[in-house]
């Protein structure tokens, strides 16, 4: 975290909180994060035990979200759907980064034989839709909830790589970059603390809009087999499985979907918040 | 005395992370028609925002009260659609810093034909022809390709010409004009002078100039508007002004003010050179900027690089710099080639060169604070860290006579002024061997200029090192340089001791230079021009 | 220079377009699912196993298939369809066009839309306007394009009858038809991206905003519209043109689920059923297809960064 | 609940008829895209309900199961030793491009079945030594050996008679204008997106034929096939959602037809095949058939038909289904739902529990339902399932190579229950995924398929599925059901047990309204 320690993280903090819809995005994201941790200590039922002869019943007491085609308590499911969709939401989005942003401000930066290369490897990658990559790489890796992370950060990438290889196109030009280059600094220094902060807005757009494209991602992934293993859920797998009852049992559509938009919602307040709170000529 | 744009005690305020900032504090003053109006006063007191309040440009930050009235309508309370009708085309408005101020992806001919078209029924070709007059007019050359070309590609002062040629557009009532000359040569400068002076004339139009040149105010202002920490401490006649300093201020900002005067020679000096440069060529597209330059810069010795605007000062710096890779031609520093040297291999180079770049504003990193900035050099080459990076950055703050309450700011919460201060902390850092000083002071006013060229004499006995200076302001060069050299077209017409190059001028264009620079009084100025006037 | 640039970038498109048939040509038998195995079906013995695998050559080696597949394709021919035995190259062309067509509407819908939107929210900073922007983005982030087809075909097609819930009607026979069975699903397909293109085009213009040019411009008079729409805009398509060029290239192969909804004959859902199938020479032409379609598309991207941002052109090496 | 669902199941209904009229089209919706259109080569269900409308049989089955002729004018004559059948053929018969259908036409077709490379009839027509032309109305097929099942394979794909003329013309690319005897005729086919046929004026039996044109179109998604017929644009829709059966039951302008099939799904056990060839897999469940016994005796199928199916399929506990005419209460037989005796069995077998099964599926929601039911049930018993979704096929490839476990998987049936066995159940059957045999059993099988005497045959399975069902190297679960709905503007629409559509005397109704 380069750009917090560049601009202060206690700064930053401080004017988040002081950011109306980024509090509201942080607590969303907080909420979620903290569902996704406590989830067995918050569920009231296990969401694996079935209960063959109350299925697909409406939210009442007992259920509060009502029970799903096999009797589960959706509740339950929720909050551990939220566990397995916030893990691979977030750590697909943190994997992409590592890789594509350097290489994505190399690309932009120097431009030339790196570029080339870089940037031809991602045509490359980006040549191979979802999901074939996600066929492949389900074949290669195995299934796990990580590795559903894995395929859907390595299908991000060359997006976050191209978005990167933009900004630092567009940055290496301005006359701080020169300055710092004057003053001795390399190409590492030029990069995180001139160019990666400065688009660092492109960046977290990017980052909160992958976020809700992963979860829906890793639906698609646990179907085709490398993703959460059922019985555990995910919002996705909760959702795609819920399709089949939409005329029955709206309410296994809703829940999760609203959760999904809440995680939307959340996540990109949050990245609002932020790029307010890391704008120096922020007014508030 | 009708007063066509009127302040009255306006306050503006800004919050901020680090609290509030008063940055002016109840100024009353006002502009009348067919009048120029010099604003001066310290760097940071205010003029800027002061200007900026009356077209309602400040950034949401900004708090004012009190009121600004064009012909007693207040502006403050306008709505936009009506602002939008005052602003280019009854106020215009000249920004401090043309760098930043022209949009990077539009060229400058468009963004003039926009000028022009926005308040007149102009067609597009009709539009295109005014623009090149315009350019014409304020002495860009070569103006039919210039306005194809983008800001990045003119130099500073060109930039600046093409700032005020926009403001002129439309003929305004009223023009303000931050700062309109501080990347100009003394040469187009008074050209730029002239053409206001005609405007004033012909159009009556009134210019609130603000200006920390008081060779300009002198040559030009009617009457004087004094600003200290947001304050209006005097106004008066210019030659009053000048004659008989009411406030303290004010006398103190005369006494500063550096005249040119053609001191001794000194001593021949002897020592090996720091820096050659060898028959450099830098062009553009085909268009050479630079066109065989040779200089060399001894140790311990001050290089003035003086010339006309675009003349390739600046590209000579950053040649020099291996900011850009020059065309052809050799740059030796301390003996070694470092023409071609790999950024790698440059690196370690760096630590003895120090630059600070003609353009304050774009040179900060604006997610920096002000103390990052500074500490930059220092944290790359591992000088300092900790508490004592703090305390270095707090020194060279102080230095540069910013509090180190700036420290915690960002640019864009500075002064034009105060920006270029911090510049040149940040070239100081670390105790450079070369430094490349592409127009350091001309953001300054002359008190402070007065405490930052001490403060560069000092460094510069104290350490040693050596400088290419890159000046239009001959005083200052005069005051600094051991050796002139003077740049015309990309090539170097005359090259010397100070004393040889500024006493005895043997180029035409070195002439001219000297000639046209402004003497800070009004009479001696007034009688100068006169003579010039009926000499041609 | 320009023109050096250009046939530079043309010689390595090749050499990515043979990197890529490298890789889906290896990538694809290292599946699991042996592709005979596939074409044979669920039901067939060991033998027709054998005998088909045989025929399409899956028994040599690896480079040896490949080399015959290069040749063919040099010359045009990409074989036949495993699964139909329909000639490759036809269905790629029949295909492609539905394809590109939903993807051109939708990204006409998801520009206009995201960017007027997202510049409106820009301009309107905490207004009503930002708040709706912001609201219906995150809408169309977390609605699975799924749900919004399925909902559109039961609102509109079933419940109003307003528009067909799906086929396909080519263009030169009936445009107003074409434009009916296009309607929804380029409206879903491009909701996505709309949504996207909304948050980038409010960021980048939130920045340009804030800058001194930005200022010249209100100080010349210009109405704010024009301040935001040109001053502001145009120095932030950077980033959106990035945005855009990457979403052409995933609205080809990523249209998949709409065309699965809308029952359209297109290119994502011929790639996705190859994929099930193992079709491999349908796989590897349509892979094929896609990434010169990335190819050009990232080239003009690159050549229009310089148009756009002028200063990207001239840039010495950074030394 | 919205319908009686049991009522529902166990309501057959293959046809709804009313008076049509001549003309018009229909579009059904197909819920696979049809492979090559070539009876040699087809292998896929939605292939066949294209065939069924434009390629005849030499036999058919009727909506009971039995084989009745199409293209034959009768059954066959067998010979007594069994290894000669003589089928005569129907006279007056045009193949829809016009060329005659003949004796040596027949022989073309079912030689090419034979011995075409990549046939996927060959093993269907092994049996077979040879065909002759007797006169042009007659073939006699020469077999190797008796075999009871070849009549019934002659009503699918393996009969389909191809235009010689069209066979001279494309060969191996007959798919790409297929020419058979049938009520409509190959029109164009736009990959991925339509199959179009036209209403053959060739066709014997032309008269009967309503409608001018039918349109196949593929939609894998049960509810936008639904929707679709909802909103008009599909008349029919093959595959209704067991969610949307009892909707769709009761909706205005729906009709829902009903057959059981004769295919069935089941866990198989790897018990011996390693990388596809025999060997020795280990654990206790391939090891001890108590512990297979465990297993099944876990699951409750009714429940588990319930839960994932809505009702509406049908418990399996054997390969012969309910419908077949060697069908008997003990082959029909089911061991009950026991968890305690499931537990004693494992206590039996000396199994530390909970122990662990990896349960190799596919990834469709149905088959992860399934899937997940069949964990939960497990659970109480003391095993702990593992499922790993695996794609189509990767998993069929597994299940070759012996990859995995257990396997939820199924087979599309036959209507002779010789074809929903030896594959399966007999020393290198294709489909013997759990590598498990024995000579015994392997005999029987055998002598099954041989016997002509249905009484006997029928005898044999009882003993067969006996036996089976003591192996349990295959726990079989359910059958499915096949729902078929179209619009009812529409009639004569009829699905029989072996699942096609057949479209030959549908039509619009007689009244506008
Ligand atoms: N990137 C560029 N592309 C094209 N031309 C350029 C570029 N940079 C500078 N030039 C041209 O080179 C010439 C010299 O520019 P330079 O900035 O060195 O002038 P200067 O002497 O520093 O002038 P000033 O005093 O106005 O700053 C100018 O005519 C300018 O238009
Ligand atoms: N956006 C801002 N936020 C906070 N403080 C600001 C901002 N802009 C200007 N200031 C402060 O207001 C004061 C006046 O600034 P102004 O730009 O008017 O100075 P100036 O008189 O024009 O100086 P100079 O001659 O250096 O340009 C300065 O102290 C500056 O630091
Ligand atoms: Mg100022
Ligand atoms: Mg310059």
């Amino acid at each position: 975290m380069t750009l917090v320690a560049a601009t202060g993280s206690r700064r930053v903090l401080r004017r988040l909180l002081r950011h109306r819809t980024g509090v509201v995005g942080l607590v969303l994201a907080a909420a979620l994060v903290l569902v996704a941790l406590a989830a067995p200590l918050l569920a009231p039922a296990d969401p694996a035990a079935v209960d063959f002869d109350h299925v697909l019943g409406q939210p009442s007491p007992t259920a509060l979200l009502g029970t799903d085609e096999l009797g589960r308590d959706q509740l339950s499911r929720v909050f551990f759907g939220v566990r397995a969709s916030v893990f691979v939401g977030v750590v697909s989005v943190l994997l992409a980064l590592v890789v594509a942003v350097p290489l994505g401000l190399v690309a932009g930066y120097y431009r030339g034989a790196v570029d080339a290369v870089v940037s031809r490897v991602t045509d490359t990658l980006l040549a191979f839709p979802f999901l074939v990559l996600a066929v492949g790489l389900a074949a290669v890796l195995g299934a796990s909830m990580l590795n559903a992370a894995i395929a859907i950060g390595v299908s991000q990438v060359p997006n976050l790589i191209r978005v990167v290889r933009g900004e630092a196109l567009r940055l290496a030009t301005e006359e701080y970059v020169a300055a710092s280059v004057a003053a001795g600094a390399r190409g590492g220094t030029v990069l995180f603390r001139h160019v990666l902060p400065n688009s660092i807005n492109a960046l977290l757009v990017q980052v909160t809009v992958a976020i809700p494209q992963a979860i829906i991602g890793e639906a698609l992934l646990s179907f085709l087999g490398l993703g959460v293993q059922p019985p555990t859920p995910s919002l996705g797998v909760m959702l795609s499985a819920a399709q089949t009852y939409f005329a029955q049992a709206p309410w296994l559509v809703v829940f999760p979907g609203l959760t999904i938009v809440l995680a939307t919602l959340g996540f990109n307040l949050l990245g609002d918040g932020l790029r307010d709170a890391l704008d120096p000529k922020g007014s508030r | 005395m009708t007063e066509l744009l009127s302040f009255t005690d306006l306050r503006v305020r800004f919050h901020t992370e680090q609290g509030t900032t008063d940055a002016v504090r109840g100024a009353t003053f006002g502009v009348a028609p067919g009048e120029i109006l010099a604003v001066v006063g310290e760097s940071g007191s205010g003029k800027s925002v002061t200007a900026m309040s009356a077209l309602g440009l400040l950034p949401p930050t900004a708090e004012v009260t009190g009121d600004v009235a064009l012909r007693g309508t207040s502006l403050l309370e306008m709505s936009a659609r009506e602002l939008r009708r005052v602003r280019g085309r009854k106020i215009a408005m000249i920004f401090q810093e043309p760098m930043t101020s022209l949009n990077p992806v539009f060229t400058i001919g468009w963004q003039l034909v926009e000028a022009i078209r926005l308040h007149t029924d102009t067609t597009a070709a009709a539009a295109r022809e005014r623009a090149v007059e315009l350019l014409d007019l304020v002495g860009v050359p070569e103006p039919r390709r210039r306005v194809r070309q983008y800001p990045h590609q003119l130099s500073g002062g060109q930039r600046q010409r093409v700032m005020i040629a926009m403001a002129l557009a439309c003929e305004p009532e009223v023009l303000i004009a931050d700062e309109p000359t501080t990347a100009l040569d003394v040469t187009v400068q008074a050209e730029i002078l002239a053409l206001l002076r005609d405007l004033r004339e012909r159009l009556g139009m009134a210019i609130l100039l603000i200006t920390h040149d008081m060779g300009v105010v002198a040559d030009i202002a009617d009457r004087v508007v004094v600003l200290y920490r947001g304050e209006v401490v005097e106004q008066a006649e210019v030659d009053r002004l000048f004659r008989a300093p009411a406030h303290d201020y004010t006398e103190r900002l005369l006494a500063a003010v550096p005249r040119l005067r053609v001191r001794q020679a000194e001593p021949e000096s002897t020592a090996e050179p720091v820096l050659h440069v060898e028959d450099l060529v830098m062009s553009y597209g085909g268009h050479r900027a630079v066109d065989g330059v040779s200089l060399h810069v001894g140790r311990g010795e001050v290089l003035a690089l003086v010339g006309e605007s675009g003349s390739g000062k600046s590209t000579v710096g950053r040649c020099v710099a291996r900011l850009v890779e020059p065309t052809a031609g050799r740059i030796v520093l301390d003996g070694r080639d470092v023409t071609h040297l790999s950024a790698r291999r440059l690196r370690p180079l760096r630590r003895g060169i120090g630059i600070v770049f003609q353009d304050p504003g774009s040179s900060l990193n604006p997610r920096l604070t002000i103390g990052d900035s500074i500490a930059e050099p220092l944290r790359l080459h591992r000088v300092a860290r900790g508490r004592e990076l703090a305390a270095r950055v707090d020194a060279l703050l102080d230095a540069v006579e910013l509090g180190s309450a700036t420290r915690r700011r960002f640019p864009h919460e500075l002064s034009g002024g105060q920006r270029q201060r911090v510049s040149i902390a940040r070239a100081l850092a670390l105790e450079p061997q070369l430094l490349i000083a592409d127009e350091p002071t001309s953001a300054l006013d002359v008190s402070v200029q007065d405490a930052v060229l001490r403060l560069f004499q000092d460094l510069q006995r104290r350490l040693n090192f050596s400088c290419l200076f890159i000046s239009h302001d001959l005083a200052v060069v005069d005051l600094l340089a051991r050796r002139v050299a003077v740049l015309h077209r990309g090539r170097i017409v005359e090259q010397g001791e100070r004393a040889d190059v500024l006493g005895d001028p043997q180029h035409p264009y070195t002439r001219r230079l000297l000639a046209a620079a402004p003497v800070p009084d009004p009479v001696r100025q007034r009688e100068r021009r006169e003579a010039a006037a009926s000499g041609s | 220079m320009r023109r050096g640039y250009a046939v530079n970038r043309v010689l390595q498109s090749l050499v990515t377009l043979v990197l890529v048939s490298v890789v889906v040509f290896a990538g694809l038998r290292a599946l699991p699912g042996d592709p005979a195995v596939a074409l044979a079906g669920p039901e067939a013995d060991d033998i027709a196993i054998a005998q088909i695998r045989h025929a399409y050559g899956l028994d040599r080696p690896i480079p040896v298939q490949y080399a015959t597949w290069v040749g063919r394709a040099l010359r045009g021919d990409f074989g036949d369809s495993a699964n139909t035995g329909l000639p490759v190259g036809e269905i790629i062309l029949t295909r492609l066009p539905v394809t590109l067509e939903l993807a051109v509407l939708s990204l006409l819908f998801a520009a206009l839309v995201g960017l007027t939107s997202g510049v409106l929210a820009a301009a309107r900073r905490g207004g009503l306007l930002d708040w709706l922007g912001n609201g219906l983005s995150l809408f169309g982030l977390s609605i699975p394009n799924f749900w919004l087809g399925l909902m559109c075909v039961l609102v509109f097609a079933v419940g109003l009858g307003a528009l067909p819930s799906s086929g396909y009607v080519p263009f030169t026979e009936s445009p107003l038809g074409n434009l009916e069975h296009l309607v929804l699903p380029a409206f879903v397909l491009g909701s996505g991206l709309a949504a996207v293109l909304m948050r980038q085009m409010r960021s980048s213009m939130l920045d340009s905003l804030t800058s001194d040019y930005v200022r010249t411009a209100r100080a010349k008079g210009a109405s704010e519209a024009r301040v935001v729409g040109v001053h502001g805009l145009r120095n932030s398509l950077i980033t959106v043109l990035t945005i855009l060029g990457l979403q052409l290239g995933l609205l080809i192969s990523g249209a998949v689920v709409t065309e699965q909804i809308f029952v359209l004959p297109g290119f994502g859902k011929l790639m996705v059923d190859a994929v099930f199938t193992r079709d491999y020479p349908v796989i590897q032409a349509a892979v094929l297809v896609t990434a010169t379609g990335y190819i050009v598309v990232n080239l003009l991207v690159d050549l229009l960064y310089s148009v756009v941002d002028p200063r990207i052109r001239v840039r010495g090496g950074a030394a | 609940p919205l319908v009686d669902v049991d009522r529902t199941a166990a309501r057959v209904r293959s046809s709804v008829q009313a008076p049509t009229v001549r003309g018009g089209e229909a579009v059904i919706a197909l819920d696979q895209e049809p492979d090559r259109l070539d009876p040699t080569l087809g292998t896929t269900l939605a292939g066949r309900q294209v065939f069924g409308s434009m390629c005849e049989k030499l036999y058919d089955v009727d909506e009971h199961s039995r084989v009745v002729p199409q293209l034959a004018a009768a059954m066959p004559r067998v010979s007594p030793d069994g290894r000669e059948l003589t089928i005569p053929l129907r006279r007056g018969v045009r193949f829809n491009d016009g060329t005659p259908f003949d004796a040596a036409a027949v022989k073309k077709s079912l030689d090419r079945h034979r011995e075409l490379p990549g046939s996927q009839r060959r093993t269907e027509l092994k049996a077979v030594r040879s065909v002759e032309v007797v006169d042009p109305d007659t073939v006699r097929l020469r077999l190797s050996e008796p075999y009871s099942p070849l009549p019934s394979l002659l009503a699918d794909r393996a009969g389909m008679i191809m235009s010689p003329a069209r066979l001279d013309e494309l060969g191996e690319h007959f798919s790409d204008a297929p020419v058979c005897v049938g009520p409509f005729s190959f029109v164009e086919r736009v990959a991925q997106d339509r199959i179009v046929l036209r209403r053959s004026e060739f066709y014997y039996d032309r008269d009967r034929v309503k409608l001018d044109r039918l349109v196949y179109r593929a939609v894998p998604d049960d509810n936008i096939r639904m929707a679709n017929l909802r909103s008009g644009e599909f008349d029919v829709a093959w595959k209704v959602g067991t969610p949307d059966v009892p909707i769709a039951s009761r909706e205005k302008g729906i009709v829902v037809l009903n057959q059981p099939s004769v295919q069935y799904m089941g866990i198989t056990v790897n018990i011996g095949n390693v990388d596809g060839r025999p060997g020795r897999v280990p654990g206790p469940l391939a090891a001890d058939s108590r512990v297979r016994q465990a297993f099944s005796l876990a699951i409750d199928r009714r429940t588990l038909n319930r839960i994932a199916f809505n009702g509406l399929y049908r418990t399996a506990c054997g390969p012969i289904p309910p419908n077949s005419e060697f069908a008997t209460p003990k082959t029909q037989e089911c061991p009950p739902h026991d968890v305690a005796g499931a537990r004693r069995l494992l206590a039996e077998a000396g199994v530390r529990t909970p122990l662990h099964v990896d349960l190799t599926l596919q990834n469709s929601v149905s088959a992860l339902r399934v899937g997940q039911v069949v964990q939960a049930m497990a659970a109480e018993a003391g095993f702990d399932v593992a499922l790993h979704p695996t794609e189509a096929t990767a998993e069929i490839a597994a299940g070759k190579k012996g990859r995995f476990q257990t396997m939820l998987i199924g087979w599309s049936g036959r209507p002779d229950p010789d074809g929903n066995i030896s594959g399966i159940q007999t020393l290198g059957g294709a489909q013997n995924y759990s590598g498990y045999s024995t000579p015994e059993t392997d005999a029987l099988i055998k002598q099954a398929a041989a016997e002509a005497d249905p009484a006997r045959r029928r005898e044999l399975y009882e003993r067969i599925v006996e036996q089976l069902q003591q192996r349990n190297n295959v726990v079989y679960l359910y059958r499915e059901q096949y729902y078929t709905a179209h619009t009812s503007d529409i009639a004569g629409v009829a699905v029989f047990p072996d699942g096609i559509m057949r479209m030959k005397t549908a039509g619009h109704l007689a009244t506008g309204s």
